[in-house]
Parts: structure tokens; C-alpha cells; sequence
């Protein structure tokens, strides 16, 4: 069990992790593009036409994967936080500030995918049903995340703020996502409506499950390369990096 | 296969416009976010080897 | 050694930020009139049908309660930050912790409670009727001590940070949504006669969790802040 | 009584200051001297617990500060750059309430008889704004008299007096050595003291 | 003694600010962000039918505008009041006139022109339509330098009074109403098919005549403050 | 060259000094003394045209400083308790900016040279907030080197600044006053200063 800890504490330092996250990067790269190549396959070519929509529909293929991403990411990013405010552990705080970029793409990747279905399908860009506007809240809860962690210059400092931030946040998370649900049908009346296919054929499952993983995949590959430079640009005083060969040289 | 000719495929059914405006979007922020994190990191390792040439000049200052 | 008394201790603090204030009039009172008067330009800016203004009139008044709270906000703890205060009372033998929650009482005597009073007369401006006033009045004092208790947080975090006044406001403004979203369809559900209740008791639930939360996650901020 | 081992401190890339550890003793006095920027203020800080250090660990009566959290706040009084004087209340409204917020409130007579000590005399009543930059400080000071607390961190206490305020000081620091209490202080001044027991700490 | 270039100074100040502001680039995004949240919230107040929610659009992108510009007033001249620098550009031998005009420039450059590029965005979630959004632009293009203009005036005002900065929202609130009336009025005159040719002219008049009296009252209001 | 005749300063209900009068020619400098609260900051605020005097009235080169306006802040250099550096910028950024706001702009290579007299080597790129007190002042006493004024106003320097500083800034004031330069100070410290020109003023 001891040893179990200690372990963990090894590979949480960034010494240690910097040239493992080095190493993974490219496996994280090539299983983006693989996940990627197959599921704009079965998305472009293997997947019917839409008897309704055409084929606007496919843009469900990053629609629903970058929505997906969009509030995992928070999830993660604030296990994260909460590891480094209780644990003390350096490479939580960089950890969760190389996500939220990331997350802030998902989020921006889905309300704009989302507005560009929505012009089509339902004849305007945008109207306030209950995913869309959380989602809308969520990148706002994204951009406050990075807007503190950005506003201070203290890295020790920004980790920990921003912790108490996504914390805050994860536990308002489900309360929003229910009011603005409960808001939305107490009030009916918006002139359009979602016309979603009740049963997904299932090639279209399949595409969206392959685009979801590559999305997955993508995300872990760049945000390891974000915490390489944050690790780099927090420990520069310490020994191990003044060693490194890519310094050295 | 569901398309006739590569312009039936970029016409996608009057759609193009959505289509591609949202699969373009997601293609472009998906290649500069990464370009941008490694830019990150080795302005990062610039500046770190800038910092160690100043501490060796000034070590070197000390000494002599 | 013997502690000091807590309870002592929050009573002066709320008693020593009500001083403050009244020192400064202005200050309470200016939240109140930007209250006022942003309730009031909407007619300007959106047109003078009645009929649509008292459809609207739940929702402004609530957003606009909720943006003169969140302005009220810096007052919190950016002057006692400034001036070596808040460093004093982390070094108090009182927890900080104490110290927060009369600060946050405090603000909500200043801020929340005289809105919520305020709230009924503009509400005639609207056309509302007396059964939604009420409602309105009972939601405004549920939920802007949650507002209050959200916004310390906030107001913590950006403590001494660079561009916090307008910062605060992005961080504390999506968290607010749950409460506007309760608070405004309390009175609209009276509007069309479904009955309040709901609304309200949720709003009530959200309160017991953030007087839960609230004071624990400003106080690990501020320590943050202060270090 | 109050003692430090090994402390280092980290600003930004460099290390101030490290391996440094001193012990303070009931009736002791620990002046801390340097250069501007050499860590006074930031080693101050640490000993109230409100920075902590990168290596080292500081101890009250044995036990690390840390872990007593407010039993060590309450013996300890700090006085830092900022006076934490509030320009709307007067003189009098300062003093009664830092010490009503610190944890133990005084009455109104002997508020009035700690400003009066300190040559504040006539000016209980004026609020803090109109005060000078002298007065506001010796309303700061006020504290000392006011609140009983064994251990003083007390950073540039000089600044603004004028030499008569400084010998006031000076009595006041010596009186609370003579009582047993500790002391630590940072001054680009000489400290007229006459307590033989102080220490000096050197950082550079 | 042949006296400082007074365009090279008005730039020095335009480029100082700007310099500050990049600094906190937090400060001028928050201040972006803090307009696309109120204007978000508002159908959480009002609810989502978009016919409504159209027909209300120009008031709630107006009054945003306003309230975001407002808010970032305080940015103007406390920070630079409270380290002691106003002092210096009082005491400056470039007029304090000049140096005024720059900061007023710099600060629309940061609030007024990120805004009006903005809004047609938001104009988009409420369903404006595209001749609409366009003349939405100018309004705010034409419009937000006034409320920068007013605004200072409003700032230099309430320097180092207490309870400043909500102060300031009393004092130039009621001066935004016609900038309000005018702008809001463009876009709707643009909604109902009447042309929107005749506000956009008054909002150019006001511009004039807050160009030209701006600055000077704001130093007047400068070297009271400083007294 | 700068003349005071009968000013008279009030405030509140009383009035801190009156029928003061002085004459301050080119070379010479002019200690105020005083306890705290005796009025020296009012006084240099006057003399700055910061403030109004009740009575009396203040003349540069044999006119009133309020009618020569711009032309006569064009000789002035003030210096007061605020220090005018801006937390976010950094040291050096600071220099720069305020020489410019004076109507003054130096290129970079100067404002170092004159940061790097002042001992602030190596910290010019930091931002000013995370300076220590006395850096701070030093950045602050960098316009002294930059801006080519003939009369300074400086209240209190010494504030928060060591020994060493102390010196530098003493040589600085010496070779301003043997160029021909004017000097109005405070200080609650003894200056230890060169000229022999010196004029004290109490105010009491
Ligand atoms: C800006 C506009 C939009 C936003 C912000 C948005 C947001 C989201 C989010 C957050 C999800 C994941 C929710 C979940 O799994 O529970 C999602 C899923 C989905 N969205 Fe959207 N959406 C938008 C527009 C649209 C439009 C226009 C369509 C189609 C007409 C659409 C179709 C779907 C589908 C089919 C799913 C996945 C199936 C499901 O989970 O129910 N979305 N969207
Ligand atoms: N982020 C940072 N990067 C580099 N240096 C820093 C950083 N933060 C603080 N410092 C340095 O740390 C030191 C802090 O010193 P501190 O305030 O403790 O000095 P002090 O001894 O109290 O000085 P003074 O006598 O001027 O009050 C300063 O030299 C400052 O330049
Ligand atoms: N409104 C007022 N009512 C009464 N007294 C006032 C008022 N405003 C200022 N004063 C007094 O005027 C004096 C102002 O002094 P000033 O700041 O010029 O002193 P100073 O000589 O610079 O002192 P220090 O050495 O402390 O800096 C103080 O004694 C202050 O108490
Ligand atoms: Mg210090
Ligand atoms: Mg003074």
C-alpha cells in the first residue's frame, strides 16, 4: 500500500514525467490520426445520406465528440485541482492548467458546430433550449478558469486559485445543467424544436464513437505537450532541468 | 460509397457552407492549438538557455 | 489560554463593516441607485409597451439586482486587502473563517437585503401585481444571500490580481445563472399562475449549499491570496 | 522559544536567503538587517505563517507553527508596510477595532490612553485620512499597547516617525523585552534600545 | 525653454496605456467577456422565445454596451491616482489636456471598439438579421466614444471619493440615457423598416459636442480631485 | 529663484504655520524639519502647486508659480510620499513611462544606466509588484537621474531605503545642488549631504 503512494508520488513529479509525457506524445498522435482517418471514413463515405437532413448531418460527427470532450475535460481538469489542493503535488496545478485550453476549444469547437447545424436544421443560429445554454455557460466557466490562472503571476499561487475555481465550478456544474433544463421546459413556446432520429443507424454510432476516441486522443496528446512547456517554464531553477538534453545542446 | 463526383462530395447537398465551415473550424483550431503549445515550449527553452548563459557569464565574472 | 468568544468576534465584525459604511453613505447607496437605474433604462432602451414590459419585468429586475450585487462586490475585501487589514485577520486569534462569514452577513445587510426592499416600487413601474410583488420579494431575499455568499468567493480569488474588478465578474457571473433562472421564474410562474412554490424552495436549497460551502472555499482563496 | 531551522527562501528564480535557523528566547530581541531586497520582509512574513518557506521549519515552544495555526496567532502581533489604518474611521475607531479583530477588544479609555501615549493626543477623533504619514503610523503602532501578545514581528516600525516618536517606540519595545516578550524587528535605522539582549541577523 | 511635442506626448500616453493594458490583457478581455455574459443572461431572466427576444435585442445589446464601458471607467485614471502618477501628470510640463485626450483614446481603443465589433455576435443569438447587425455596429462605433468621452468626465469626478467607483455609474448613467435612447433607437428605427439614418446623425452630434467639451471638463474635474 | 512670502497653511479648523517666508536661490537647498503632523508635506504640496496656500503667496523667478503654470511644472520635480510606480510594469518600463508622462522621454540605454546607479541591476526587467519596499523607492528616485529639472521637491526620500542607498542618493542631490540645481527636503533622518549651502526651516 506504502508502496503503492510512493510510486504514485514518483511519476506525480515532473521530473519524472516530463520525459515520460515526452515519450507518450507520439503514440497520443498517431492514435488521433487513426481513430480520425477511420471515422471521417464511415462519416463521409460509409454513412447514408439523412432522410431529413441531408447531409447536413455530418457535422454530428465533431458536433457530438467535441460536446463530449467539452465537459469531460472539466471533469478532469477538476480532479486535478482538487489533488493539488489537498496533496500538495506540484504537477496537479500543471495538469490542470494545460486542460483548460483544451476544454475551451471543445466547448468553442461545440457551440460553433452547433450553430452551424442549427441554420439548416432549425433556421437560426442559435436558440436558448438547456444543452445549448450550458454549454454556453460551460466555455464561460472555461474562459474564467484561464482568465485567473492568466491574471497571476505567482505559478504556485494561479495553480491554487484556479483549483478553488474548478472546484467551485464542478459542484455548480449539475446545478446549472438542471436549471437551465427545468428553465427551458417550464417554458415552452421556442417556434423550433430538436428533430433528432430516435434510432441512429449504426454506422452513424460507429463514426461517432471512432471521432469521439480521436478527439480523446487528441486531447491527451496536446495537453501533454502544453504541461512539457508549463513543466519546463516552472522548474527553472531546478537542477534536473539545466540537464536535460534539449537544454544542454 | 455516396458520392457521384468530388463536386457532389464539396457541394455536400447545398450544405457545403455548415459542412465545411464547421469541419474547417475544428480542422484549423485542431492544428494551430498544437503548433502553438510547442511554440510555448520552446520559447520556454529559449529563454531557459538565455538564463543559463547568463548565470555561466556571470559565475564566470565571480571567479576571474 | 481560553479562546476568544466566537460569536463576539462575528458581531463585531459585521458591526465594524456596517460602521464603515455608513461612514461612506454613498457607497450602499449608489449600489441601490444603479439598481434603480438600470431597471429604469430598459424601458428607454427596449420601447413602452406595457405588455411586454411586464413579461420582461421578472427578468430585468433579477439581473439587474444580480449585476449591482456582483458591482457591490470589490467593496468585500479589495480595501481591506490594500490597507494590511486582511493580513491582520488572517493572523487573528479568531478563525478566519469567522471573520468571512460576518464580512459576507455584512455585505448582504448592505447590498441584498435593501434591493429586496427597493425591489417592490420598481416593480409598479412594471405593472406587476401585488401577489407577484410579493413573490418577488421573498425570492430577491432567498437568493441574493447566495449571490452574496458566490461572490466572495470571486471576490477572494481575485484578491490583488491583475484586472480583478471586471475579472470578478467573469468568474462569479455563469455561477449565478442557477440562482437568476429560480429567482426570475418564481415571479413568472406567479405571473401565469402556477404557483411559486417550487421555485422558491429550490432557491432555499441552493442557500443551505452555498452557506455550507460558501465561507470554507473564500477562506482557502484568501489564504491563497494573502500568501 | 520561537526557533527556525534551515529556512530557505525562493522569490521568483533565486534564493534569498538559506540554511538559516536562530532560536529566540522569552526577553530576547532578534534584529534582522540587510540591503533593500534581501529577504527581510519575505522572512518576517514566514515567521507570522503567511508565506511558507521552500526548506526549513519554523517552531513555537517545539511545536511547528503549521500545526498550532490560531493558538500561535494569538500570541503573535505583526506590523508590516501596510498600517492597516482605515481612512474613513478616526484614530480612535482604528485602534479599537484592529484590536476588537485580532481577538480581544479593548474599551474605549484605554484606546484613547494608548493614542494618547504615542503623542496622539487631539487627534483621537479625526479621521485616519487627514492624519500625516507620522500619525498614521503611530496609530498602527497603537496596537502594540493594546494587544497583549508575547511575540512582535514588526517590519520598518520607523518608517515617518520623527525622533521623538522613535524614542516612544523604543520605550515601549524595551518595557515589553523587560516583561518577557520577544521581539523581531527590520530597521534601516539605528534603534536606540536599551535592552542588552538582542540579537542581530545578517542577510546578504 | 522650448516646450514637449504635444502630438508625440498624446501618442506616448495612447501607448502607455496600451502597454498597461497589455500587461493585464485579462483586464480588456474581462471586460469583453463581462458584455457577453449580461447580454446571456438576460434570456435566462426573460426567457427563450426568440419573437421576444428580438424585439428586445437592441435595448439588451445597448444597455450591455453601456454597462461594460462603465464598468471599466474605473481603469481610467484610480489606479494612476492611487501610486501617484495623475500627480506627476499634473505637474507634467505636457498640459494635462493632452495627456487626458490620450487616455480617453486608449481606453475606447480597449472597451468601445471591442465592442462594437463584437456585438453583432450576440446580435446573432437573438436572431437580428443581417442589415440590423450592421447598423448596430455603426451605433456602437458612433456611440461608445461618447460614453468613453462622458465617462471620463464622470471618473476624474469621483476620484478619491468615497464609495468612487459606484459613484461613477450614478453620475453618468443619467448622461448615457440619450447615447441610449439614440443607439438602441438606430437599431429598432433599422427593425421596423424606418431607416435609422436620422438617429445615427444626432449620435454624431453627440460625438461633436462630447469631444469638444470632454476633455476639458475632465481636466478641470482632474485638478480639483489633486487639490 | 523660488520665493516664499507669508504663506499661511490651514487645516481643519487650525492653522499649521503662518507668515512663512523664504528665498531659495540657484545651488542652494532647503531642509524642512518638523515633528510629525507639523505640515511638511502640506508645505511641499504648495510649493508644487498641488495646493493653495491660505495666505500668502509662492514666486518663481519673481512670478506667481500659478500664472507661469505649464512653464513652471517644467522645472519641477516632485516627489512625494506615493511613489508614482505602477505594480504591473516592470522596473525599468517604469522609468521610461514617467519621463515621458513629464514631458521628458529618455531611451532605454539611459533609463537602465540610471536604474543600474540607483543598484537596481538585474532587477530592471522585473515587474515593480514583486520589488521589495525600498527597490520600489529606488525606481521611484530613478526620475532624479532622467528628468532635467531645476528645482526638486522631495518629501522624504530616505523612506525605505539602506545605508548604501542612503550614500548614492546623498551624491546624487550633492551634484544636482554644485550644478547649480535647487532642493527642497524633508526628512525625519540626518542627510548626510556634501553642499554646504544648506538652509533649515522648522516648523513647530
Ligand atoms: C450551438 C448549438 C449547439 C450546442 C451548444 C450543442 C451542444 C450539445 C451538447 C453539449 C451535446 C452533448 C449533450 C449530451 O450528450 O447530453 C450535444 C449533443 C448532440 N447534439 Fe448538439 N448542440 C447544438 C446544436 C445542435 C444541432 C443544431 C443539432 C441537430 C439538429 C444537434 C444535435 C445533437 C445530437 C444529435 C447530439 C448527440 C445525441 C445526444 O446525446 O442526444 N446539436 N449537443
Ligand atoms: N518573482 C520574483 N522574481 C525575482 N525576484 C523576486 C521576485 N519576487 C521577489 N523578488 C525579490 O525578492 C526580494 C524580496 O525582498 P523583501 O521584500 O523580502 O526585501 P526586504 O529585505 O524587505 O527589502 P526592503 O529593505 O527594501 O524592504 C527582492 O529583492 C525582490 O526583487
Ligand atoms: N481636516 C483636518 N482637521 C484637522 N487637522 C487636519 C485636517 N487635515 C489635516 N490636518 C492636520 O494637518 C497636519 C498635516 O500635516 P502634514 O501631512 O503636512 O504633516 P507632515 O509634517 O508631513 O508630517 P509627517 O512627518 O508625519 O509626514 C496633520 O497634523 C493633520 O492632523
Ligand atoms: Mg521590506
Ligand atoms: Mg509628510
Amino acid at each position: 500500500m506504502n508502496n503503492r503512494i510512493i510510486n504514485w508520488f514518483k511519476f506525480a513529479s515532473p521530473q519524472t514525467f516530463y520525459p515520460l509525457a515526452g515519450k507518450m506524445i507520439p503514440w497520443f498522435w498517431a492514435l488521433t490520426a487513426l481513430f480520425g482517418i477511420a471515422g471521417l471514413y464511415i462519416g463521409f463515405f460509409v454513412a447514408p445520406t439523412d432522410a431529413q437532413q441531408g447531409e447536413g448531418y455530418r457535422i454530428i460527427f465533431i458536433h457530438v465528440p467535441a460536446s463530449w470532450m467539452s465537459m469531460f475535460i472539466y471533469l478532469v481538469m477538476a480532479f486535478w485541482a482538487a489533488l493539488g489542493l489537498g496533496f500538495n503535488t506540484r504537477l496537479s496545478g500543471m495538469m490542470a492548467s494545460a486542460l483548460a485550453p483544451t476544454g475551451a476549444l471543445m466547448a468553442f469547437l461545440s457551440l460553433w458546430t452547433g450553430a452551424l447545424w442549427g441554420k439548416p436544421m432549425w433556421g437560426t443560429w442559435w436558440v436558448w433550449d438547456a444543452r445549448l445554454t450550458s454549454e454556453l455557460i460551460l466555455f464561460f466557466l472555461y474562459i474564467g478558469f484561464i482568465a485567473l490562472q492568466s491574471a497571476i503571476d505567482d505559478p504556485r499561487r494561479a495553480d491554487k486559485a484556479g483549483a478553488v475555481l474548478a472546484l467551485v465550478g464542478v459542484v455548480n456544474i449539475p446545478i446549472i445543467y438542471f436549471s437551465v433544463k427545468w428553465w427551458n421546459t417550464l417554458h415552452q413556446g421556442a417556434s423550433v424544436s430538436l428533430t433528432r432520429s430516435p434510432s441512429m443507424a449504426q454506422t452513424m454510432l460507429w463514426g461517432m464513437l471512432l471521432m469521439a476516441l480521436a478527439f480523446w486522443m487528441y486531447s491527451i496528446a496536446v495537453s501533454l505537450a502544453r504541461v512539457r512547456a508549463i513543466i519546463l517554464e516552472r522548474e527553472r531553477h531546478a537542477g534536473w532541468v539545466a540537464d536535460l538534453e534539449e537544454v544542454r545542446s | 460509397m455516396n458520392w457521384g463526383s468530388a463536386s457532389e462530395f464539396f457541394a455536400m447537398g447545398g450544405h457545403a457552407l455548415y459542412v465545411w465551415g464547421s469541419y474547417g473550424a475544428c480542422a484549423l483550431l485542431m492544428a494551430v492549438e498544437p503548433i502553438l503549445a510547442r511554440k510555448r515550449r520552446s520559447q520556454a527553452l529559449i529563454e531557459l538557455k538565455r538564463e543559463l548563459r547568463a548565470n555561466q557569464d556571470s559565475q564566470d565574472e565571480t571567479t576571474s | 489560554m481560553d479562546g476568544p468568544s466566537l460569536p463576539a468576534a462575528l458581531g463585531a465584525v459585521i458591526r465594524r463593516d456596517l460602521l464603515l459604511a455608513m461612514r461612506r453613505k454613498s457607497d450602499v447607496l449608489t449600489t441601490l441607485f444603479f439598481f434603480i437605474i438600470v431597471v429604469s433604462l430598459f424601458p428607454l432602451g427596449v420601447g413602452p409597451e406595457m405588455a411586454m414590459l411586464r413579461q420582461i419585468a421578472p427578468g430585468v429586475l433579477w439581473v439587474a439586482a444580480l449585476l449591482a450585487t456582483m458591482l457591490s462586490l470589490n467593496r468585500l475585501f479589495a480595501a481591506d486587502h490594500a490597507d494590511g487589514t486582511l493580513e491582520q485577520m488572517a493572523l487573528s486569534a479568531v478563525p478566519l473563517g469567522v471573520l468571512v462569514t460576518g464580512k459576507v452577513i455584512a455585505h448582504w445587510l448592505l447590498s441584498g437585503l435593501p434591493l429586496a426592499l427597493l425591489a417592490p416600487v420598481l416593480g409598479l413601474q412594471f405593472d406587476l401585481a401585488a401577489g407577484s410583488l410579493a413573490v418577488l420579494v421573498v425570492s430577491l431575499l432567498i437568493g441574493t444571500p447566495v449571490l452574496s455568499l458566490i461572490g466572495a468567493v470571486g471576490a477572494a480569488l481575485t484578491l490583488g490580481v491583475r484586472g480583478g474588478g471586471v475579472l470578478v465578474s467573469l468568474l462569479v457571473l455563469p455561477l449565478y445563472v442557477p440562482v437568476l433562472i429560480f429567482g426570475a421564474g418564481a415571479v413568472e410562474a406567479d405571473l401565469t399562475g402556477l404557483g411559486a412554490t417550487a421555485h422558491l424552495s429550490l432557491l432555499a436549497a441552493f442557500l443551505a449549499l452555498a452557506a455550507f460551502f460558501g465561507p470554507w472555499a473564500t477562506t482557502v482563496a484568501l489564504r491563497i491570496a494573502l500568501e | 522559544m520561537l526557533e527556525a531551522s534551515n529556512l530557505e527562501c525562493v522569490r521568483g528564480e533565486k534564493s534569498l536567503f538559506r540554511d538559516l535557523s536562530f532560536r529566540l528566547e522569552a526577553g530576547a530581541c532578534l534584529m534582522v538587517q540587510g540591503a533593500n531586497g534581501s529577504g527581510k520582509t519575505s522572512l518576517l512574513r514566514m515567521l507570522c505563517g503567511l508565506a511558507q518557506p521552500a526548506q526549513g521549519e519554523i517552531r513555537w515552544g517545539g511545536e511547528p507553527i503549521r500545526k498550532l495555526a490560531e493558538d500561535y496567532r494569538g500570541e503573535l502581533l505583526y506590523c508590516g508596510h501596510a498600517g492597516a489604518v482605515k481612512d474613513d474611521l478616526t484614530a480612535l475607531e482604528n485602534a479599537q477595532i484592529s484590536a476588537t479583530l485580532a481577538g480581544a477588544p479593548v474599551d474605549e479609555a484605554s484606546a484613547r490612553q494608548a493614542l494618547r501615549q504615542l503623542g496622539l493626543k487631539g487627534r483621537e477623533d479625526l479621521p485616519a485620512r487627514v492624519l500625516s504619514a507620522g500619525q498614521r503610523r503611530r496609530v498602527a503602532l497603537s496596537r502594540l499597547l493594546l494587544e497583549k501578545r508575547r511575540l512582535w514581528v514588526l517590519d520598518e516600525p520607523l518608517t515617518a516617525l520623527d525622533k521623538a516618536a522613535v524614542t516612544t517606540l523604543c520605550g515601549v519595545i524595551d518595557a515589553h523585552l523587560a516583561t518577557g516578550g520577544m521581539a523581531v524587528l527590520t530597521s534601516h535605522q539605528d534603534l536606540p534600545l536599551a535592552a542588552d539582549r538582542i540579537a542581530h541577523l545578517r542577510l546578504d
